[in-house]
């Protein structure tokens, strides 16, 4: 059984428990649900921030999301796979991005919603620009992300 | 063919997108950089560290050395930070 | 800055989006929230089943959690930790087990939440009995949840 | 003192729980399960694996040559499968 993975990329914020819901609800073959949401910080390396602006690249960013959205099917026995990534303003407090994963094993759930933020965070055509007293700025890049996908690297 | 800046490329270029006619002696993503950063003093700032400038060609990751014949739409940016 | 884990040990089902919300809700200062939610299949090796019935030594089952609890939030850091585990009778489909964790760190949320499952499976004092058309039976403890635990251990 | 049993281990004894007082040379949680072993066949079928039972003294898990003087609560029970 091949399942499709729901993918969107939206200004507007999601709401986690419907996502859940939407792929548990009624359904007698799923053991595991496993839910990320990545929320956005009030600080920035310990600086108080006003909001992030998240640009993000259309079409792009469907594309690489569904291609590792089809890996992470292909790798692990996933019966439900939701990703919302939101784009545009955002303050401290508000959601960004969701993966739900459901499976009848746990580790699976696990490890496919590890792998796909993993990939979000360092693949996926997206770059938060913080403001702050001190204005607006690019947030960088950080190294152990990048550390963090490569683990999924098949060798 | 159409080239899109994002993020910081973007502001430094000044503009999203724009379409160019590079000449056939630019045949890489790398040469395609050196062309643009002779452009002007914002291009020359955008990409003054071509090492931390990622390309995408046709909406997919491609490394420095791809081959830009053929492409319909070449895309820069930094390092990406979604998630 | 010490957290202190909300644990429940309780017949009637939960919520999972009110005990997501709960943990993050009007705060600032959280990164990642990770659910994992744990539901009653319809089969048990391949077999189809009515109902789990879960029994547990009370008293005991809340200390035990506990305790994983307080080593969770001693090795990640944690902002929020809850965990939940439902007892009696349980239909497929229904919620049986549910743990959240929130950090500002990804990786710690999914850490946490990876390791309390583990241990809930092993060493929490929950039995499972599962009722099906051959009568009722003892589900039995599988070694692969053991090497799951074992994998937290400190050396 | 008092001693519980769960899920098959409490059906073959047939009750949750009751009050024993084993003698003097009964140390361990190993000495306390033979000990148990004589009182019938429900017990003899119980223990039947020892190795197989997992024990809690006032709550807490132990090992089956843990010693029992002072337990308040000694629980028996198989493996544990929650989660």
């Amino acid at each position: 059984m091949t399942i499709a993975a729901t993918i969107r990329i939206q200004q507007g914020d999601f709401d986690v428990a419907q996502e859940i819901a939407r792929l548990s609800k009624g359904r007698t073959d799923i053991g595991a649900v496993v839910s990320f949401s990545g929320i956005c910080r009030g600080t920035e390396d310990s600086e108080p921030i006003a909001a992030l602006t998240l640009e993000h690249y259309p079409g792009m960013a469907e594309a690489e999301i569904k291609r590792h959205a089809d890996e992470a099917i292909a790798r692990w026995p996933l019966q439900g796979l939701t990703i919302i990534h939101r784009f545009g303003r955002i303050a401290p407090g508000e959601n960004i991005v969701l993966v739900v994963t459901a499976s009848s094993h746990r580790q699976a759930a696990f490890e496919a919603a590890e792998f796909l933020m993993d990939y979000l965070k360092t693949n996926a055509p997206f770059w938060k620009q913080e403001e702050s007293a001190r204005g607006k700025s690019w947030i960088e890049a950080r190294s152990h992300d990048d550390d963090a996908a490569a683990r999924w690297k098949k060798s | 063919m159409k080239v899109k800046y994002f993020a910081w490329v973007r502001e430094r270029v000044g503009k999203a997108e724009e379409t160019v006619e590079p000449p056939a002696d630019v045949r890489t993503i790398d040469d395609l950089i050196a062309w643009l950063s002779r452009r002007g003093e914002d291009y020359a700032y955008a990409f003054e560290k071509p090492k931390v400038i990622r390309a995408a060609i046709d909406q997919a990751h491609v490394k420095s050395d791809a081959v830009i014949a053929g492409a319909r739409e070449i895309a820069f940016f930094p390092p990406m930070t979604g998630g």
